[in-house]
């Protein structure tokens, strides 16, 4: 289960990579940056399960004393929220960039950006 | 003490403050902003104070009311401490040098700066490996946007490659701290360095992916063309921060980090470090535009530094003073020229020749590549001595020679920026200096010279900036308003005085150099008189040749001798640099020179077995095996200096384009500091044996080579100077052959060189210096009759070339006897015969000068020259008066010199009882000599003087030869070429084949770089695609890593 | 050390002597080649015609100060030379003024004249004395190294600087002379003395009959005086050297004129048997027969 | 197709790095040390049911404010970078040919939006006691923006309210957390007021106040993205 979890990960990042380093388009090269972001957040996760357990929220399911013997690590989670959020920055400030670029040059072929070389 | 983490919450509450003003306030928000940040700065800088004084007292600073590893927590030391107050400083100063950018654009743009600035704080100090991860990203985000700062549209095309970079990064660094986390249970960096063992052998590569992605926050050679773009294409002082205070922080990341990885990461840290440092400097080199190269010289240095980091496990104590050293060296020197370019409206390196005529701004710029390169008294310097002996001593000389090598190219590009600015044809228009601006640069050259004030305190070896030479010549700065006159009666004075407090501590070896140092330079800065105006940079540059010079002639140990020995090559570099056409010579000349430098510190590092502190007596206790080689280094090193045949390129060039009262300084005096250490180093080492080889035996053939090339090279000159400087090149040949011969009298004659040199050399540089400002060019052809017009420095040309010759009575003729006689007793005969040779062909080239230029037809645009000006004409008139002198009685200088060698040849000196000279072998009498031949000429003359006494002067334009008058005499000069006989017999021998050489290393260089420059194709695609590259790369070399533990 | 000055008439009487023997050789050599030439030649007494004559011209032009110097540079040169080295071994009388130095002295001495010479030729602003010195020192460069390295095997041999002591090792037979002890050495001296007598095939530096070439055409009536004393002496001097180096040195007189003669002889003989040399050739000559054989002669001793 | 090719292989050592992440990865079977440290004492420390609330806003609080302050940073350089464009084509064409909302998705907004809105506080306010919190309420909330965007594109939201918000809640956060240096264990301890009882919404110390005000920041800051988004359709 755990495996698939990361298996899975893996290859949503793999796939975000490859699309990211051949598309041409910027767009597209954003969506498939998300999709890796996906994939690292999917490892994020997949990493703090154990099985069989449930959430880290202590209620009348999982009173304080079972905590221990009985949740999930919480902190993959809480860094997985934090890993969500940078890549949402990240994801708009390269969408706002696309913008600008389209603008200035009407084009969002990445292989054209191209001034600045050796 | 206020609490370390209130540079954090300080600057983010600013920026969240910000956003409550209205936008037209900006004003307001910019001194909000810059009141933070002036803040934030002190506070770091009263923690460096306070743990500079108790080290002991670092602070751990928890968050969150629970302990590490279950909340995060940050370390403020007094290496954090240090890095913040370069952080926020830098931030603060990029601020100011902002004004007009942010009031521009408004509160978001500070809000942005400051989060910026709080991120890189952020980094320095957090313990957390998530934390750092936040921190960077901050870091990324807030460069992507600040990237919008700059003008230049293509900024938005580098900003988005640099977000694509960031984003490959960030997964590697996310998939890593994840599993490390897995392993260790931990974030925490401290907690996790404690498993360090347990992580390295379950999940080498969760660290690897950690690792990696931090190493490529770096912006390591070769996956860094987004890097590069950033810094070509951003506002300068944006990059003056990214360079300086983020570069900062990433090492410490790596730091940090590395200290999980253990040991067995360190070679892989210097394996990259070193790469970056050599492919970025070496990619410099084709560089034309200002800001992409200081952005390769970042990569550059701080590839330095992380090959630096990754030696730290021999570093020991020293660690951080080297590392530190390095780093503030780079970010304050980095961080100034980004300013500086601020000022600066094109962007091609010619562009910097605006900088020509503001003698402050020029000032920071030296200053700056002083700081990169680690000349002294900067604090790279120290460092990398230490450094290199640390490395030594730790055996590790192929990392010493990659080091060395990457320096060297970085010399070359920031040291030909220079020439450019100062030598290019066209000047560039001056664009405006804001005063924010350059109050900013100005700062920076205070902290440039503050930090080299405090790591001089810090060394043990002492502090360079209490040196009272240097100190001497740093006083010439600040008088640089004054007239010439003022400042060369001062300079003449300082070297006098500084003379005669030292002259009783000098031993007779000591006190031949000093003479010719400090009272023969204030001789020939009597021609310095000659100039008007305030001569900006001339008396900086000379003195601190001086200093380095006296300082060189006293050094007991090896860190002061190669201190000294740099600053004379600086001091002389900037003096070389002055002469009108010279700056392809002084480039050559700092390259050899630093070259040589560079395999004297190996040398150094190698004798002392690794302590940098190491006295030269102890040169001759070196261990056996390394001897030769240490003999070798230092040789090579000294002898770049003599000029010997090899590396000899620089010298003709040099002394020929200098100013003509900077020749004979050149010539005269700071060829010998090679002559000096070859001294000291046959004083100390004597005959080495390599291979069965015995080394004087080479450094034998090596002068006898060189004489006999530099004389025939001289031969072939057209230019007087030239002809000159190719002469010296050989004169240096004699002298390092008689040193060679390591027998009494060879030494003798070395000495004897030396003292003849200077004075001849000198005399003879004045004076065609004197005529070539006269008649306006340095070809001699275009000379011709000059003796009428210009009797006095004929007459000091005429004593020069008899001197040289060797020809009695005058002293030249002495050199010449010792040198037979020295030989006599020589062991080896074959070089000989090469010394013989040259001997002759010194009279060729000493004809032609005095021919070509006084004898024959005078030129129509010549006759209305009058004598060279009296200040130039006064030196050689002096030492016409000291030849004679030194000819009738040698013994005066020569005889305690003798006598002191003694102390290391006891045998077969010379007996200096009465007038004559006696060896071994023959005997020498100067006074009747002197006698003998003046008696028969002045007879001679006064007869025919006598005899002819009603006799006319034949008019130019009465000549006739062949029953024709000729109908213009001046064109039957027979100058050009006056030795074409001789080239076609011998000129086979003067094949420029080492010019060929050292040009097809050059151009080799650059051509590889800008060949493979162009793996940096501008596609942000493709630098995704290299940075995985370079990960995987990476991953597969070090493999070892992995498996071998 | 007082210094005798009865030295100074002795070694006048040496220049004397020297003078008039040189004159009558310098026309007897003329004549041999003449006659080998089948032309009639100059009587014996010719050189001193032309010198008294000169002596007593006067001349109403200078070139200036240079070209006063020129002659007096060479003339000093030639006295020079011969007087610092000893004429007759074991006589007080001829050791002339040999106490001021050893053979170094008179090896570098030999360049004073020449130098001079060039700087006096070079004021007249006539091109061919400038191409005329050109092609001397040219020449003379590669000419004198067989010599030197010659004599550096000679003192190597000798383990001695000091002419004196370097006649009296070759004294008893003339086996012990040095060019039987050590041939090379010699044959490499006396190659390069064929170069420096300026005779055929290494004249072209004066090329006496197609052009006025060189610097004696510039001078004439006194300094063309002194000159053609040098002419005399200098040779001689420079025999001197070789006669005490290479061929036992002489004890008498009759001894000296015999070997001096003898040694002109030598390039005589060569001069009248080969054309010329163009200077380039002459450098390589020079280079490729005799400075092997002088490198021989230093390495085996 | 070299680009590709390159591309594959580069990705395939990568995926083999990842294999072997992979076949090397042992899952827990048991808490690791923090994990532990979380379960035990969390709760009592922070007084926080959620644990992982407990977490974000306390243990690794510093995270958190960094996280916010990535979303500050965006806002802010989105609308340096749009403003600045914007400014310099003042003359936006003021009639975009583009069909109008419909009538349906205007009612259903105008119903939507203060559910939505309020929801979205609820998820924050709550965010100690159940799954959630002030990320996902400022989401939820600026979903509520998106759909009057959508409704009224022309509209123009006030930036300066946006701002002002984002700035104050900033500020608080920051604000608190120095307080917590003052007046408890260190920087964001949430201690500065009593724990409460576990479960109970005034509990946990600062974490509903901090977990509030970045709900408002977030949803301000997703707002004003989206708003500066959105206004880059008018041009």
């Amino acid at each position: 289960m755990e495996h698939i979890a990361l298996a899975t990960g893996f290859l949503l990042i793999l796939i975000g990579l490859y699309g990211a380093l051949t598309q041409r388009d910027i767009l597209r090269m954003i969506v498939a940056f998300t999709i890796a972001n996906t994939g690292v957040n999917l490892v994020l996760v997949a990493v703090g399960y154990i099985r069989g357990r449930s959430a880290p929220i202590i209620n009348d399911n999982l009173p304080a004393a079972e905590a221990t013997a009985r949740m999930i690590d919480p902190l993959p989670q809480a860094l997985v929220l934090t890993a969500i959020v940078i890549g949402v920055g990240i994801t708009a400030l390269m969408l706002a960039y696309a913008y600008k670029l389209y603008i200035l040059r009407g084009s969002l072929d990445i292989s054209k950006i191209k001034e600045l070389k050796w | 003490m206020v609490d370390a983490l209130a540079i954090i919450y300080l600057t983010l509450g600013t920026a969240f403050l910000l956003g409550l003003l209205r936008d037209e306030w900006r004003i307001l928000a910019y001194g909000i902003t810059l009141l933070s940040l002036a803040m934030v700065s002190g506070i770091a800088s009263t923690w460096v104070w306070h743990l500079a004084d108790n080290p002991a007292e670092s602070v751990e600073i928890m968050t969150a009311g629970a302990s590490p590893p279950f909340a995060i927590n940050l370390r403020m030391g007094l290496a954090e401490a240090a890095a913040l107050m370069l952080a926020t400083l830098t931030g603060l100063a990029s601020t100011i040098f902002l004004k007009d950018t942010l009031l521009r654009l408004g509160r978001r743009a500070m809000a942005v700066l400051l989060v910026f600035i709080m991120a890189i704080c952020g980094i320095i100090l957090t313990r957390d490996i998530f934390n750092l991860f936040v921190f960077f990203e901050l870091v990324v985000i807030a460069t992507a946007g600040l990237v919008l700062l700059s003008h230049n549209e293509r900024s938005l095309g580098a900003g988005f490659k640099y977000l694509m970079a960031s984003q490959v990064v960030s997964i590697l660094l996310l998939v890593g701290i994840i599993f490390n986390y897995h392993v260790s249970g931990s974030l925490n960096i401290d907690d996790m360095a404690g498993m360090s063992d347990m992580l390295i052998q379950t999940t080498p590569l969760a660290f690897f992916l950690l690792f990696i992605a931090l190493i490529v926050e770096l912006k390591p050679f070769p996956a860094n063309g987004w890097a590069l773009d950033i810094y070509e294409s951003a506002h300068p002082a944006f990059s003056a921060i990214l360079s300086a205070a983020a570069g900062t922080a990433s090492l410490f990341a790596v730091d940090k980090v590395l200290a999980i990885g253990g040991d067995s990461w360190l070679p892989v840290a210097t394996g990259i470090g070193v790469l970056s440092f050599i492919g970025a400097n070496l990619f410099a080199l084709a560089q034309t535009s200002d800001r992409r190269l200081l952005g390769y010289s970042s990569v550059a240095q701080i590839g330095l530094i992380l090959a630096i980091i990754g030696q730290r496990d021999i570093l020991g104590d020293s660690y951080w003073l080297i590392a530190g050293g390095v780093l503030l060296a780079h970010a304050v020197g980095k961080a100034g020229l980004f300013w500086l370019s601020g000022l600066i409206a094109e962007r091609e390196l010619t562009a910097w020749t605006a900088l020509r005529d503001r003698p402050l701004l020029l000032f920071a710029f030296i200053s700056f590549i002083a700081l990169l390169i680690g000349l002294p008294p900067f604090p790279g310097f120290y460092a990398k001595w230490e450094l290199i002996h640390l490395l030594a001593g730790a055996d590790r000389i192929a990392l010493i020679v990659l080091i060395l090598f990457g320096a060297l190219l970085e010399t070359a590009y920031l040291f030909r920026w220079f020439g450019l600015i100062l030598k290019h044809d066209e000047v560039a228009e001056k664009a405006p200096c804001p005063i924010q601006k350059v109050v900013v640069i100005y700062s920076a050259v205070v902290a440039a010279w503050s930090l080299a004030y405090l790591w001089g305190e810090l060394s043990v070896f002492g502090n360079l900036m209490h040196a009272i030479p240097l100190l001497f010549a740093l006083l010439f700065l600040p008088l640089e308003g004054l007239p010439a006159r003022i400042k060369n009666v001062l300079a003449i004075g300082g070297l006098v005085t500084w003379f005669i407090l030292q002259y009783p501590l000098y031993d007779p070896l000591q006190l031949i150099f000093g003479a010719i140092i400090l009272p023969g330079g204030a001789l020939i800065l009597l021609a310095s008189f000659h100039n008007q105006g305030r001569r900006i940079g001339f008396y900086p540059a000379a003195l601190w040749m001086f200093a380095g010079l006296s300082m060189l002639i006293v050094a007991e140990d090896s860190f002061t001798f190669f201190a000294a020995w740099e600053s004379l090559t600086i001091g002389s570099y900037f003096l070389i640099l002055r002469g009108k056409h010279s700056q392809p010579h002084a480039q050559s000349y700092i390259l050899f020179s630093l070259g040589g430098a560079f395999l004297m510190l190996l040398g150094f590092a190698l004798a002392s077995a690794g302590n940098p502190l190491f006295p030269l007596e102890s040169l001759t206790t070196v261990a056996e095996d390394v001897a030769p080689w240490v003999f070798i280094l230092l040789a090579l090193g000294m002898m770049t200096k003599t000029a010997a045949i090899g590396v000899h390129i620089w010298l003709p060039g040099a002394h020929a384009e200098a100013e003509t009262d900077v020749s004979p300084l050149l010539s005269g005096i700071l060829l010998k500091a090679g002559l000096f250490g070859l001294f000291i180093l046959l004083i100390y080492m004597g005959r080495q044996q390599l291979y069965g080889i015995d080394l004087t035996h080479v450094l034998l053939w090596v002068g006898a080579i060189s004489a006999l090339l530099g004389n025939l090279m001289a031969i072939y000159q057209e230019d007087a100077k030239r002809l000159l400087a190719y002469s010296s090149i050989a004169q240096m040949g004699y002298a390092l052959f008689g040193l060679a011969l390591m027998n009494h009298l060879g030494w003798l004659m070395a000495l004897m060189f030396v003292v003849n040199h200077y004075i001849y050399k000198s005399m003879l540089f004045l004076s065609v210096g004197g005529v070539a400002k006269r008649t306006g060019t340095k070809e001699m052809y275009r000379m011709g009759g000059l003796i009428t017009l210009m009797p006095l420095s004929f007459i000091a040309v005429l004593i020069g070339i008899i001197a040289v010759s060797g020809v009695p009575p005058l002293s030249g003729f002495g050199g010449r006897w010792i040198f037979y006689n020295a030989i006599m007793s020589a062991e080896y005969r074959l070089p000989m015969v090469i010394i013989f040779l040259a001997g002759p062909i010194a009279f060729l080239y000493l004809f032609r000068l005095i021919h070509t230029i006084f004898l024959g037809q005078l030129k129509d645009e010549h006759r209305k020259l009058k004598e060279a000006p009296f200040w130039i004409i006064l030196p050689q008139m002096i030492y016409v008066a000291c030849l004679m002198v030194f000819a009738l009685a040698p013994g005066l200088a020569l005889r305690h010199v003798d006598a002191y060698i003694d102390n290391f040849f006891p045998r077969n000196g010379l007996n200096w009882e009465g007038l004559t000279i006696t060896s071994t072998y023959g005997y020498w009498s100067p006074v009747s000599i002197m006698i003998v031949v003046g008696v028969i000429f002045a007879t001679l003359f006064a007869w025919l003087v006598f005899v002819n006494r009603r006799a006319q002067k034949v008019k130019q334009f009465n000549i006739v030869f062949a029953a024709e008058r000729p109908y213009r005499p001046e064109t039957t000069h027979f100058a050009w070429n006056f030795f074409a006989p001789y080239r076609k017999a011998l000129g086979f021998m003067t094949q420029p084949l080492v010019t060929r050489f050292w040009a097809t290393v050059a151009e080799s260089l650059h051509t590889s770089a800008e060949l493979f420059r162009r793996l940096y194709t501008g596609d942000g695609q493709t630098y995704a695609i290299q940075l995985l590259g370079f990960v995987v790369a990476v991953y597969l070399l070090s493999s070892g890593v992995f498996y071998g533990v | 050390m007082g210094f005798e000055w009865i030295k100074i008439p002795y070694s006048l009487l040496t220049l004397f002597i020297v003078v008039n023997y040189g004159l009558l050789l310098n026309a007897l050599i003329a004549k041999i080649a003449a006659r080998v030439g089948r032309r009639h030649g100059i009587p014996i007494w010719q050189n001193y015609v032309d010198m008294i004559k000169n002596y007593g011209l006067r001349t109403s032009i200078t070139h200036g100060v240079m070209f006063y110097m020129g002659p007096v540079f060479r003339l000093s040169g030639g006295v020079g030379l011969l007087l610092f080295v000893p004429t007759i071994y074991g006589s007080v009388m001829f050791s002339n003024l040999s106490f001021a130095g050893d053979l170094i002295l008179a090896l570098y001495f030999v360049f004073f004249g020449t130098l001079g010479m060039a700087l006096g030729a070079g004021e007249s602003g006539h091109p061919y004395a400038a191409i005329g010195v050109s092609r001397g020192l040219a020449q003379v460069t590669a000419a004198e190294l067989p010599f030197a390295l010659a004599v550096f095997a000679v003192a190597l041999q000798y383990e001695t600087l000091s002419v004196t002591e370097i006649v009296a090792a070759q004294q008893g037979s003339y086996l012990n002379w040095t060019l039987f002890t050590n041939p090379f050495a010699v044959a490499a001296a006396m190659l390069s003395f064929l170069g420096s007598m300026m005779r055929p095939p290494f004249d072209v530096v004066l090329a006496p009959q197609e052009i006025p070439i060189g610097p004696p055409t510039e001078y004439h009536s006194s300094y063309l005086a002194l000159m053609q004393t040098n002419r005399a002496i200098f040779p001689i001097a420079k025999m001197v050297v070789y006669m005490n180096l290479f061929f036992g040195g002489a004890v008498s007189w009759p001894i000296f004129f015999v070997k001096i003669f003898l040694i002109y002889m030598v390039s005589v003989l060569v001069g009248v048997v080969f054309p010329r040399f163009h200077v380039e050739h002459s450098v390589r000559w020079f280079l490729i027969w005799a400075v092997p054989l002088g490198v021989i002669a230093v390495a085996i001793v | 197709m070299i680009k590709r090719f390159t591309v594959f292989l580069i990705l395939l050592a990568l995926a083999a790095i990842f294999a072997q992440l992979l076949f090397d990865y042992v899952p827990d079977s048991s808490l690791n040390q923090t994990g532990r440290y979380y379960a035990e004492n969390a709760a009592d420390e922070v007084g926080a049911a959620n644990i992982v609330t407990a977490i974000i806003v306390s243990y690794r609080g510093l995270d958190t404010l960094g996280e916010v302050t990535v979303l500050f940073l965006t806002a802010a350089i989105i609308g340096l970078v749009l403003s600045r464009d914007r400014s310099q084509q003042q003359t936006a064409p003021e009639a975009v040919n583009r069909p109008g909302p419909g009538e349906l998705l205007v009612t259903g907004s105008y119903l939507l939006a203060p559910l939505i809105l309020l929801f979205g506080a609820y998820i924050f306010i709550n965010g100690h006691l159940t799954p959630g919190g002030g990320f996902q309420g400022g989401a939820i909330l600026a979903s509520a923006i998106l759909l009057l965007l959508l409704t009224r594109p022309v509209k123009h939201f006030s930036h300066r309210l946006i701002t002002l918000l984002e700035s104050v809640s900033g500020l608080v956060f920051v604000i608190v957390g120095v307080l917590g240096i003052i007046l408890a264990g260190g920087f964001l301890d949430n201690r500065i007021l009593p724990t409460g009882q576990l479960g109970e919404l005034l509990s946990a110390g600062t974490i509903p106040i901090i977990y509030s005000f970045i709900g408002l920041k977030v949803g301000a800051e997703f707002s004003s993205m989206l708003i500066r988004l959105a206004e880059t359709e008018d041009n």
